[in-house]
């Protein structure tokens, strides 16, 4: 896709801004994200992560040297500037989403914009960083439809829709070669943008091989209920159970196998819920061998990963989870461009994240690189399949980063 | 005296004409134009839960509605969002039939929880509709096609457009209060029963204000999708579309002209600021200061604002023997 | 004369500026059975509610046992000692004929006299007995009106008021129920009887006082009252 | 068999229902005001329930109890504080205090406890059990089980004692009620400070199965007004049958309709009822 | 005649409030209808006035059948009322109160607003025009009510208890309204608790008790009538009263 004509509405970028008047002026970046409401949580997080990765530009780290302007303080090539957050909350509201960023913009002066989680408020939120043309770095929504719009000035570091749904048919293509039955798939999926178009993508990933999906359930995420669902898995007996599921929900599935005697031969989660860390801790007993998808494992002792993973437990006591470990990355991302554009003219920015070219090495996250296509999506992207083994999840696959066997069939509990 | 209470919230609804245009912020403008928009959508609601006193707690479902047929005009057909405004008036005009009339039987709490449903059953029709894209709801267009697209950078366009019909509807609605529809109206939402012993058919003037709200409300839904470029079921349908019309129409004074513009005045920047001040912190405290404003204005002023100024009138006017 | 049990002076009542009424005054003497008539609208209904502190006197003093009592509130009036069978009996039909009796007893200050209250109301009327375990709202008419009266009997009150008794209910129960009234009378009980039937009324009454728009227009012995020629205009207007 | 396993896990989560909205239908008969914030009674039930675990390592034999306190607490103050100002006063200030009150709670909740998920750990009440072909899990039969006999005791204390005879009095009517000594305002405060430690009770259980989050009321407050106008306003045992109703519903439906359309059945059998029967299935015309 | 009412049977449930009820009326009449509490003169009336639909009977009104109409179709073809607790629109001055009913007949606001000030002046409410209904005390919250149902240009006027609750100046004042509306060719219908107003107004009226019609006559012939008063001061009334000695 090509950069579209801007039309009658395009303006020449904000010329002069705050940030270039002293050599020193701290670069300001809005960062737009769900802090209250229904996904309060995952929003908190991402916040925290993001605190941390600030942490880690503005202060040197020489112990996390391959990654983007940790070594150093600030940003050199803008003399050492420091970079500042403005926090917005989306309320998980598009509308506010929508103000969140114009009043970034114009009020705050953000030389660029990232989030905003929920992948209708990057939609909404985008669009006015288009209008005024400045830089919107998205790390964590996944919806398809985001960069099918012709921007010019959105980008995405994480992997999205088709990628899973593609990762996951390569994934059983490797298991039924182990000699294992995966021709039966179910998909089940909570019925809100993220199920539906996750859910959707695997579907369509799946029609492209000449396969289809044997049973697809949609349902309620805050039902307090599940068992009419496992029933009807129980009774439709599907090779491979695919859960694109939240928190609860997903710990309300492992309990109600449990409860209902159900063990289907391949369980994969879908992120989110099954990469809470609330998960193992509270259904680890029950999810023995549990698949799920990540961009990101701690990894062994000293690499940087598990570093980074350390720092972000000692702030918050916590592991960090998949969709935090994205955004950070989405937002290291951006700031290693504006380093390179050596200014904050959100041209000179654009130009920079356009021409970036991060090799593996250098990342926190499992993609394979970060290189934007026209359409301003990651084209390196990529995630692991990780199995829940013991209390934590292990890589097992592609084989080449797995760190643990893949142990087949779900064990669930004992 | 109410006379020169009208000249002062006409002089308000002026100063709120030109506001906008005094700053060059955008983001001010911005919360100009919501306020605008969130008060048609409360003006409207206040035809029927306002003056006939029917305390509907489903006018989201219009709201969606009007949301929906515009951006489904824009995916489905190709046509600017706008387009699909008066088919949303349209769909608006069946749904108040079809739902108004049998709900209409019902008084005080068991209307207001029937209007909930419905607005809640629309809800999840809608999210499993995966013609209007389910959960993931409606986008509009990215780019603007043509000017028609009524795709701008600035907020002030927009404001323009909504200021028109927030006009629109507010002329309509003083027109409305001084003919006889208005006065069977109050009067239906002041006591039914004496209503009806004046020879008011009540049934057929809930119904004509449940027509004219909803077709606004629709509009405002409409107006929405096309300034925020997406809708989806939570956005369109969610309770708290609904709640917030309420509050809004019952802050400034519900049955009164000014009364829901008032409380959007309030309301919106209220929300905007104490969002832009407080809600990056990301503790919530701004709905904790906005649940405890409204119990507070529950508690010490039941009619709303606008309450106190028919009190002053009244006390001023000499007691009848 | 010992001290008036209950003296009423001046009492006045205002809804808001409607008058319910607007000077009354009487007397009721311990033991006696005093009868407060006067047509619909005289202000007898006023009277009794404020009296049992269900509307706050406006004007005017309520004396009681030497305690102004005009305002306390009805469940402190309850407890001492002053009962009323209101006007229309307003069961609570949803609960049984025992729970009703159970209800009046809630000012009761020692539970323990409870049951035998119970008994005595029973044995009053054994009506009730038969159905205490039936809803107040399967009861007929006089069985209702025997409910009320036991339910404010079960407070064991000095003063029991009753806000027409005999209205709407066959002449045959209404004897029976003033029957019974007579009874109490003897035992001992102060009455203060609120009725349209000045004829019944007059039967029972030591004494009487005559409300005509919310004033005490005649007070007197149940003989001078009844031969009063001015007790006929009280009732059906000028005409007479 | 499935059937059956459908209708004994509809049933148990019924029970959960029944006990919630039993708790609001008290409110609602006795005072005619919608509480609004009764799904965040439940939310502040289950934090009270989550903290006493994890803070004072108190098991659900006392977390419960405590939970239902700490509600009936806040029930009494609710009431003195707000609802007896505006409950004479016109419909829309009932609607908007309580709604004020919904918002408060829930992000003084958010505040206090942040956004996160926090959830029991899932062998406080473990194992399954199994009757006939039919499984079912301990924390699900407590629940239910605990929900059924406190719902039926509810109905025996409002039906069988001389306070419970009291609180409908009022509710039946204030001014007989106050004739015979007692005092309405008092009974009015109990009735909320019972419904909410109803709902408390009901806190506490659903925590043991369920994750708590300053949201999770919201889903709460919608169900628990369905089984009550579908109970009929005010009736414990409607409440009951309603509750119950609405859980073999959801499960059968959910199993044969598609989970996602569930709450489609349950609001357009709630919408069609109100139109045909507003006064509920055990309710009063 | 002008409106015929034909054993008219109201039940709640298991009980009679009106017990089998008739009435007639001609043209321009006025008549009393009076009773002891619980006589079941109000069901009645709201049977009349379309608000309750009768068990069993026939309503007639100028030679058509009215039972199964609705009140707002009842005051449509001239047939209005008072209530006996007067409900005010709120928050609408007193002559907008007054307009509700005027539109009835003129549905443009001008012509409605001409109407009302012409009954405002009528009643004796012209000087309060202006204010709020809800500050107007009883007298004239009851005069409102009469004003409003006169607007809407009625041909019988049903009046439930419209002078209950007045001072006696208040009363002269009312009774003199009555007198009036009735000279204007109005018939009317007058449910009164007072008898001295009855005497003085009516020259036919209609004793109820127990949901039934007992008596029918000029007021003072049936002061006379043994079962009014019976139905009055109490069975045996003529006889002679035992009172109990003291």
């Amino acid at each position: 896709m090509s950069i579209t004509r801007r039309g009658i509405l395009a303006v020449p970028a904000l010329a002069a801004l705050p940030a270039m008047a002293e050599a020193a002026a701290p670069v300001r970046i809005g960062c737009i994200e769900p802090l209250t409401g229904n996904a309060g949580s995952a929003g908190q997080s991402i916040k925290q992560g993001i605190t941390l990765v600030l942490d880690i530009i503005n202060t040197p780290h020489p112990d996390l040297a391959p990654l983007p302007l940790a070594a150093t303080s600030g940003l050199p090539r803008l003399g050492g500037a420091k970079v500042e957050v403005i926090w917005a909350d989306n309320q998980g509201s598009p509308a506010v989403g929508q103000s969140d960023a114009l009043r970034l913009i114009t009020q705050d002066h953000v030389v660029a914009l990232c989030g905003a989680y929920q992948s209708s408020i990057t939609l909404t939120a985008s669009a006015v960083a288009e209008r005024y043309g400045i830089p919107f770095v998205a790390g964590e929504s996944v919806a398809a439809n985001l960069t099918q719009r012709g921007y010019k000035w959105f980008f995405r570091t994480t992997p999205y829709g088709p990628d899973f749904g593609k990762l996951y048919l390569d994934f059983l293509a490797y298991v039924a070669a182990t000699g294992l039955a995966v021709g039966k798939i179910a998909i089940v999926h909570e019925n809100t943008d993220y199920g539906t178009s996750v859910a959707g993508s695997i579907t369509e990933a799946a029609k492209a091989r000449g396969r289809t999906i044997a049973q697809t359930i949609s349902y309620n995420a805050n039902g307090t209920d599940v068992s009419p669902q496992v029933l009807a898995l129980k009774n439709g007996k599907p090779d491979v159970v695919i859960f694109v599921s939240y928190t609860s929900d997903s710990i309300l599935y492992m309990k109600t196998f449990h409860t209902l005697g159900y063990r289907p031969p391949i369980v994969i989660g879908d992120d989110s819920g099954f990469s809470d860390p609330a998960f193992p801790k509270a259904v680890g007993n029950l999810a023995q061998g549990a698949l799920n998808r990540s961009a990101f494992v701690p990894g062994k002792p000293d690499s940087i990963t598990y570093k980074i993973n350390a720092l972000f437990k000692q702030e918050t006591g916590r592991d960090l989870d998949d969709t935090t470990a994205r955004a950070m990355q989405g937002f290291f991302v951006l700031c290693d461009a504006i380093n390179r554009a050596g200014a904050t003219a959100p041209d000179a920015i654009r130009a920079a994240l356009a021409a970036t070219d991060l090799p593996a090495s250098r990342l926190m996250t499992g993609y394979k690189g970060v290189k934007f296509d026209s359409s301003g999506q990651n084209t390196l992207a990529y995630s692991l399949v990780i199995q829940l083994q013991g209390a934590a999840y292990v890589p097992v696959w592609p084989l080449a980063e797995a760190t643990a066997k893949l142990a087949l069939p779900f064990k669930g509990w004992t | 005296m109410r006379a020169s209470l009208r000249r002062v919230l006409i002089a308000i609804a002026i100063l709120l004409a030109i506001a906008p245009v005094l700053t060059q912020d955008a983001f001010y403008q911005r919360i100009a134009a919501l306020v605008v928009l969130a008060a048609i959508s409360a003006s409207a609601w206040n035809v029927i839960g306002g003056y006939a006193g029917q305390v509907s707690f489903g006018h989201s479902v219009y709201f969606g509605i009007g949301g929906y047929a515009a951006l489904l005009a824009f995916t489905k057909l190709g046509l600017p969002p706008i387009a699909g405004a008066p088919l949303g008036i349209l769909a608006s005009f069946v749904l108040s039939a079809i739902v108004g009339l049998p709900s209409f039987r019902l008084r005080g709490h068991y209307f207001s929880m029937a209007t909930i449903a419905i607005a809640a059953l629309a809800g999840l029709l809608v999210t499993n509709w995966g013609y209007a894209g389910g959960a993931i709801g409606l986008m509009g267009p990215a780019t603007p096609r043509s000017p028609a697209d009524l795709l701008f950078r600035s907020p002030l366009p927009y404001y323009a457009i909504f200021l028109v019909v927030l006009a629109i509807l507010l002329v309509l609605t003083w027109w409305m209060e001084r003919s006889r529809m208005g006065f069977y109206l109050r009067a239906i939402g002041s006591g039914e029963r004496a209503a009806a012993s004046l020879g008011v058919p009540i049934r057929r003037y809930k119904l004509y204000a449940l027509f004219i709200s909803g077709a606004f409300t629709a509009l405002a839904g409409s107006l929405y999708a096309v300034m925020i470029g997406f809708i989806d079921p939570d956005s369109g349908f969610g309770i708290l579309v609904s709640v917030n019309m309420v509050v809004m129409a019952a802050l400034g004074g519900a049955g009164t002209l000014f009364g829901p513009l008032v409380g959007a005045i309030i309301l919106v920047p209220l929300e905007e600021t104490t969002n832009a001040l407080l809600g990056g912190g990301g503790t919530g405290a701004a709905y904790v200061a906005y649940g405890v404003i409204i119990m507070l204005i529950a508690r010490f002023s039941p009619g709303g604002l606008a309450q106190f100024l028919p009190r002053i009138a009244a006390r001023k006017s000499p007691r009848a023997a | 004369m010992s001290e008036a049990l209950l003296r009423v002076s001046k009492l006045a009542v205002h809804y808001g500026d409607l008058v319910g009424i607007a000077e009354v005054s009487f007397e009721v003497e311990e033991g006696a059975v005093v009868a407060l008539l006067g047509a619909n609208g005289a202000g007898k209904t006023t009277t009794l509610n404020a009296l049992a502190g269900l509307v706050r006197a406006s004007g005017g003093t309520i004396l009681w046992r030497g305690e102004r009592i005009e305002e306390r509130s009805a469940h402190e009036i309850v407890a001492r000692g002053i009962a009323l069978a209101p006007e229309g009996w307003r069961l609570f039909v949803q609960q049984t004929v025992e729970q009703n009796l159970r209800l009046g007893a809630t000012a009761l200050a020692e539970r323990a006299r409870l049951a035998p209250l119970l008994e005595r109301v029973f044995s009053l009327f054994p009506r009730l007995a038969e159905r205490r375990r039936q809803s107040a709202g399967t009861l007929s008419g006089g069985e209702r009106q025997m409910l009320a009266v036991g339910r404010a009997l079960m407070s064991d009150p000095k003063l029991l008021m009753l806000d027409e008794p005999s209205l709407g209910l066959a002449p045959s129960v209404v004897d029976t129920m003033y029957e019974t009234l007579g009874r109490l009378s003897a035992a001992g009980l102060t009455l203060l009887i609120a009725e349209q039937s000045m004829e019944l009324a007059l039967e029972i009454a030591d004494r009487a006082t005559v409300l005509q728009t919310g004033r005490t227009v005649l007070s007197g012995t149940a003989r001078e009252i009844a031969e009063n020629p001015d007790l006929h205009r009280a009732y059906l207007g000028a005409a007479f | 068999m499935i059937l059956l396993q459908l209708a004994a896990d509809g049933l148990l989560l019924g029970a959960v229902y029944a006990l919630f909205s039993s708790g609001l239908t008290l409110i609602w008969g006795m005072m005619n005001v919608i509480n609004f914030a009764h799904g965040d009674f439940v939310m502040l039930a289950m934090y009270v329930a989550f903290f006493a675990f994890t803070l004072l390592k108190i098991g659900p034999i006392f977390f419960v109890p405590l939970a239902a306190m700490a509600l009936f607490g806040l029930g009494v103050l609710v009431y003195v504080a707000l609802v007896r100002h505006v409950m004479r006063g016109p419909m829309l200030a009932q609607i908007l205090s309580t709604f004020g009150l919904a918002l408060f709670l829930r992000y003084a909740a958010l505040w206090a406890f942040s956004a996160n998920f926090v959830s029991l750990p899932d062998n406080l009440v473990g194992g399954v059990y199994q009757l006939g072909g039919i499984r079912l899990s301990a924390s699900h039969l407590l629940a239910g089980g605990t929900a059924l006999v406190l719902t039926l005791g509810m109905h025996l204390v409002l039906t069988r004692t001389d306070l419970g005879s009291r609180m409908l009095a009022v509710s039946e009517d204030r001014v007989a009620a106050s004739l015979v000594g007692i005092r309405a305002e008092r009974m009015q405060a109990l009735a909320w400070g019972l419904g909410a430690a109803a709902t408390g009770v009901a806190g506490g259980l659903i925590v043991l199965f369920f994750y708590v989050s300053p949201e999770v009321g919201n889903a709460f407050t919608l169900l628990a007004f369905v089984t009550v106008c579908l109970g009929g306003f005010g009736s414990v045992p409607g409440a009951l049958i309603a509750g119950l109703l609405i859980g073999v519903i959801e499960s059968f439906s959910a199993y044969w309709l598609g989970p996602a359309t569930k709450d489609v059945v349950v609001f357009a059998l709630f919408v069609v009822l109100l139109w045909v029967r507003p006064q509920g299935l055990l309710g009063r015309a | 005649m002008l409106l015929e009412a034909r054993g008219i049977v109201k039940t709640f449930g298991s009980f009679h409030a009106v017990d089998g009820a008739d009435l007639t009326l001609a043209e321009n009449e006025l008549i009393g209808l009076i009773g002891p509490n619980g006589a079941g003169k109000s069901t009645f009336f709201n049977c009349l006035a379309g608000e309750a639909r009768p068990t069993l009977g026939k309503i007639r009104f100028r030679g058509a059948d009215v039972t199964a109409l609705s009140s707002a179709a009842h005051a449509g073809l001239g047939l209005a009322r008072t209530f006996q607790v007067p409900i005010v629109f709120e928050g609408m001055s007193v002559r907008e109160n007054v307009m509700v009913g005027a539109f009835l007949r003129h549905p443009a606001r001008r012509r409605a607003e001409e109407k009302a000030d012409e009954v405002l002046e009528f009643t004796g409410l012209a000087a309060q025009a202006d204010m709020l209904a809800t500050a107007l005390g009883t007298a004239g919250r009851k005069r409102l009510g009469i004003a409003r149902a006169l607007a809407t240009e009625p041909i019988l006027l049903l009046l439930d208890e419209a002078l209950a609750g007045l001072t006696s100046a208040e009363m002269e004042g009312a009774i003199a309204l009555v007198e009036r509306i009735h000279a204007r060719g109005i018939t009317l219908v007058v449910v009164e608790h007072i008898m001295e107003v009855i005497h003085r107004l009516t020259r036919r009226v209609l004793v109820f008790n127990q949901g039934r019609v007992i008596a029918e006559g000029t007021p003072a012939e049936v002061t006379h009538i043994p079962a009014v008063i019976e139905a009055y001061l109490g069975r045996r009334a003529q006889g002679s009263p035992e009172s109990r000695a003291p």
